[in-house]
């Protein structure tokens, strides 16, 4: 790993400086946080669902350069999918982070997020690169659950 | 002072090639890399007397309990303790610090005592310590830190009272490097009857120890930070402090005679000691002992302060490098964390990497003092004896480097 | 089968001279020799990748890491456990029972209970229950022996009741050589909800052992008497029986977040393995686990049948010599203890000692067991894969010599 | 240490195979018992005051050859003795035996002893070859008592 290729590359290194979908959203679904206490990573996840669409998605957080183009890139690849697609999506993202048996091609919509197959070599930084990805299941999870509950009233 | 070339010589590791790079190896308060003589200790017992100790008659069983015990009286004079059976081998520092507070601790705290601790402990002498209070219905009490770091020794006299049972202070901080007046609080604990105990992971590799001066009751100390090998922790304590405690573990070894009813216990050490030991490695840890001997502490200690300083003022001329505890060398030991603006420290750390240069970064297991700080982490560049200026410029060099990546990270 | 010459060169110390004569090493229970494999493995950590791990980023701790992780998984497919975070390293086997003793034990086990074991079990898996029983008001249940030393079933089945909390139980006797039951004893266990510990210590050297058809809860062993470097233990449990467990020991690594009132724990195994780990002897651990699976467990159990077989033979032979145990190989590990009448075990020892053989003498860490079988102690030979027939005999005839010293021993 | 010198020397087998003042005395000024549970080595000894003057010891014993050896030495060391000579053979005994540089010579009238030096290698056996002595220290002090209790009556 070194400056050149895996872990800064471009990709992560402008998601970084220029992190997508920041901010909140006011009126959102459903808001939940996220926190890495070993190293320290913190998120705030917006999430607007509609219907079974993930309408909107939004990031505040407070962390190292994985976590947070980790963040960017999630959002940009699960904004306008269905839930059952993000749901393939985290899954195939998780499996890239922790294979063990070398490089792992994604679907061409997600291969952006290939470039973060640099920090499999570093456990510590695994959990920053997933912090945000687990944190939009549990995002989805709660909004489908708020969903319910307004149905019902 | 010592021929850091010979040194240098005597550290294999040393040579190795990281990234393309010779390795700068930053890290030693994690854990010290091992001279040569360390490794050999270890090959030669494996290949020539490795069995069983105390127990067995046969040669290679007398050999090994020999080299065996001969390390713990280096350690006696090492730390200049009373009596060599006051030397109780552990697996890590963690242990040994467990131990005190899991027989000693349940023996002594009951519902409102207080445990007097600091706010820099490392986890190690911290959760044993809080889990002891909240299990005896005790109130952990935290010693305030000046802004630069150190002991408030004013209101530790006021925090030091005759519901304080234990003390326990770390000899020398792994975040800040400060190094702690030992002897001040072993005084201040003693006036109220309470003991201390002295984490000196970090200090007993640095600074030349002894436990008499400084007049604690325990010391607890890993060798794998002191150039010997992983698996060796060592707890000294009173003799009869630790004649008055219960055993922590039990098994073989520690036992003076069982039966179905009833077990007696067997003398010091070995009452702390059950079942094997890890033999190989506590032999090993004399030869550790015996390298730093030659050195002598005192050019140990004069080469730390030499690169300290050097490190500081590179550190500082950086721009927006945030250095933690004190700045005087004097008053610190060789470990620096720093952090540069809104960049995370696992960042650099990993940068750093790049460059064949490994510190630590992260909380250090220092949760409490990270949210004191009010950082998610630092960086931390630690020396030992095989350190040089020259790469504590190469560190210098990558930090401004770095800039170039991270865009946030000093100079600009 | 194996070829034993090959075996023998890669153990360096076999070639060594013990009073003049070669080395004959028949002391393999209490911990046995290592091959070139594992030295160099630790020379090889320590020259090219020393570092601490988990925290660190960079290469070296990351080398590090994998190194130490890889020998948790060898270790689960070893045992045959389901998931690779229930393999727990400790310093030795009596920490991995001390721990299931004072975390499990003191929170199912209550006054009234029981806590069933044998008389035949080695102090480690003896004191702990006894304290722990005396502590918690609970009793302690002794499975009597048949005559050969084997467990009686019969009896088992009426002794473990619905007051059992657990059983704990060794799987081979290091005194008797006897392999026990394990599955059966599990099965009476589970019958009455009660969990059962195996102290593995003797048996995993020694027997291909699956966790999952032995079906038990706790496995306890050393790695030093496994080809291993002193300094490491493992504890394997059900993932749902350790979850439910409070941690043993508190401190670095073992936490998941700490603040000054609270602390909470890591998953596992982390949450138990408090402190900078063994690392060095952790990672050689992995070659001897490679030695043995390429030696195959089924040609070492093999070959220990076979030396036992013919010891016994040979012994017998002496006339008045006493072994204990079963006298079927096939019921047995590679241990054989035996007496002359009248004649310390101790200047049995000394005298082999005086011909290069090391075999060990007195209680073994069995003190009750010694009571019942009413001797002093015991002279105990031991066999591994690097034992061969030859020595057997040397061992004969020096037995044959030492009459003529003692003038008691054998053959008059 | 083999066969031809040390621990087995011809002095401690012929003590050995036949222990000098075996057996026990009727009317002793006092009986104690001796055990090394790690060895199990046990015995009984019996001691018979004359004043200041050890008259008699005798010893049953179950042991190994150097605690059996040890104890017939010492018995023919400090019968006849007064007590403070005991204590000084006593003493010059434990010296020996716990000397950690090399060998120590003895009083000529405790030459014999010296044949127990070459267990100190093994602190396994030293303590085997204590315990009859450490077992007469605690005769004496119990048999004085003995006899201020008898002289008080
Ligand atoms: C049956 C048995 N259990 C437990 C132990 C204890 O092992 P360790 O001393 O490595 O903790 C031993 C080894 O002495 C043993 O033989
Ligand atoms: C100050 C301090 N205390 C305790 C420890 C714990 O030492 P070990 O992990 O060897 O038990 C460390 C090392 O990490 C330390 O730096």
């Amino acid at each position: 790993m070194s400056l050149a290729d895996d872990l800064y590359r471009e990709t992560i290194l402008d998601h970084y400086h220029n992190p997508r979908n920041r901010g909140e959203i006011e009126d959102a679904s459903a808001k939940v946080e996220g926190v890495n206490p070993l190293c320290g990573d913190e998120l705030t996840l917006y999430i607007q669902l509609d219907g079974d669409t993930v309408k909107d998605v939004k990031i505040t957080a407070k962390g190292c350069s994985i976590n947070t183009a980790s963040g960017s890139m999630m959002s940009e690849a699960v904004v306008g999918q269905s839930i059952a697609d993000v749901k393939k999506t985290v899954d195939a993202f998780k499996s890239m982070m922790m294979s063990k048996s070398g490089d792992v091609s994604l679907p061409e919509e997600m291969e952006e997020l290939e470039a973060l197959q640099g920090v499999r070599k570093y456990p510590v930084r695994i959990k920053c690169a997933l912090l945000p990805w687990n944190t939009l299941l549990e995002g989805i999870i709660t909004a489908q659950e708020e969903q319910k509950v307004k149905e019902v009233k | 002072m010592f021929d850091i070339k010979a040194v240098r010589k005597d550290f294999p590791v040393l040579d190795r090639q990281v990234n393309g790079k010779k390795l700068v190896y930053l890290d030693s308060a994690a854990t010290s890399q091992k001279p040569l003589s360390v490794i050999k200790s270890l090959t030669d017992y494996y290949e020539n007397y490795n069995a069983n100790i105390h127990r067995g008659i046969h040669t290679l069983s007398e050999e090994a309990t020999e080299a065996f015990e001969v390390t713990r009286e280096k350690l006696r004079q090492f730390i200049d303790a009373a009596e060599v059976h006051e030397i109780i081998f552990t697996k890590n520092a963690t242990e040994a610090i467990n131990l005190v507070a899991q027989t000693y601790g349940r023996q002594n705290v009951l519902p409102g005592d207080e445990i007097v601790i600091t706010p820099m402990e490392h986890h190690s002498n911290f959760v044993p310590w809080q889990q002891l209070a909240l299990e005896r219905e005790a109130k952990l009490v935290f010693l305030p830190l000046t802004e630069e770091g150190e002991i408030d020794l004013v209101a530790a006299e006021k925090l030091i009272t005759k519901k304080t049972r234990i003390v326990a202070v770390t000899q020398m901080s792994n975040v800040l490097g400060t190094i702690n007046p030992i002897n001040e609080l072993a005084k201040l604990a003693h006036n109220v009857g309470a003991v201390i105990l002295v984490d000196g992971a970090q200090g007993v590799p640095h600074l030349q120890t002894s436990v008499r001066e400084l007049d604690c009751d325990f010391l607890a100390f890993s060798m794998h930070k002191l150039l010997g090998p992983t698996g060796v922790g060592v707890l000294w304590g009173r003799e009869s402090l630790l004649n008055a405690m219960p055993p922590y573990m039990t098994g073989g070894d520690m036992i003076n005679s069982v039966s179905r009813e009833k077990t007696t216990w067997n003398e010091l050490p070995w009452k702390f000691e059950a079942g094997t030991p890890n033999i190989a490695d506590v032999i090993a840890s004399a030869a550790a002992i015996d390298y730093l001997n030659a050195l002598g502490m005192d050019a140990v200690r004069a080469h730390e302060i030499e690169l300290v300083e050097y490190a500081i003022k590179g550190l500082k001329g950086l721009g927006d490098a945030q250095i933690y505890g004190p700045h005087d060398a004097t008053k610190r030991g060789g470990v620096i964390s720093f952090n540069f603006k809104d960049v995370h420290p696992h960042d650099v750390g990993q940068i750093l990497n790049d460059a064949g240069i490994a510190i630590r970064a992260g909380h250090h297991c220092c949760q409490p003092l990270m949210r004191d700080l009010k950082v998610m982490g630092t960086a931390r560049a630690s020396f030992y004896i095989y350190n040089t200026k020259e790469e504590v410029d190469i560190l210098l060099e990558a930090l401004k480097e770095a800039d170039k990546v991270l865009g946030h990270v000093a100079c600009r």
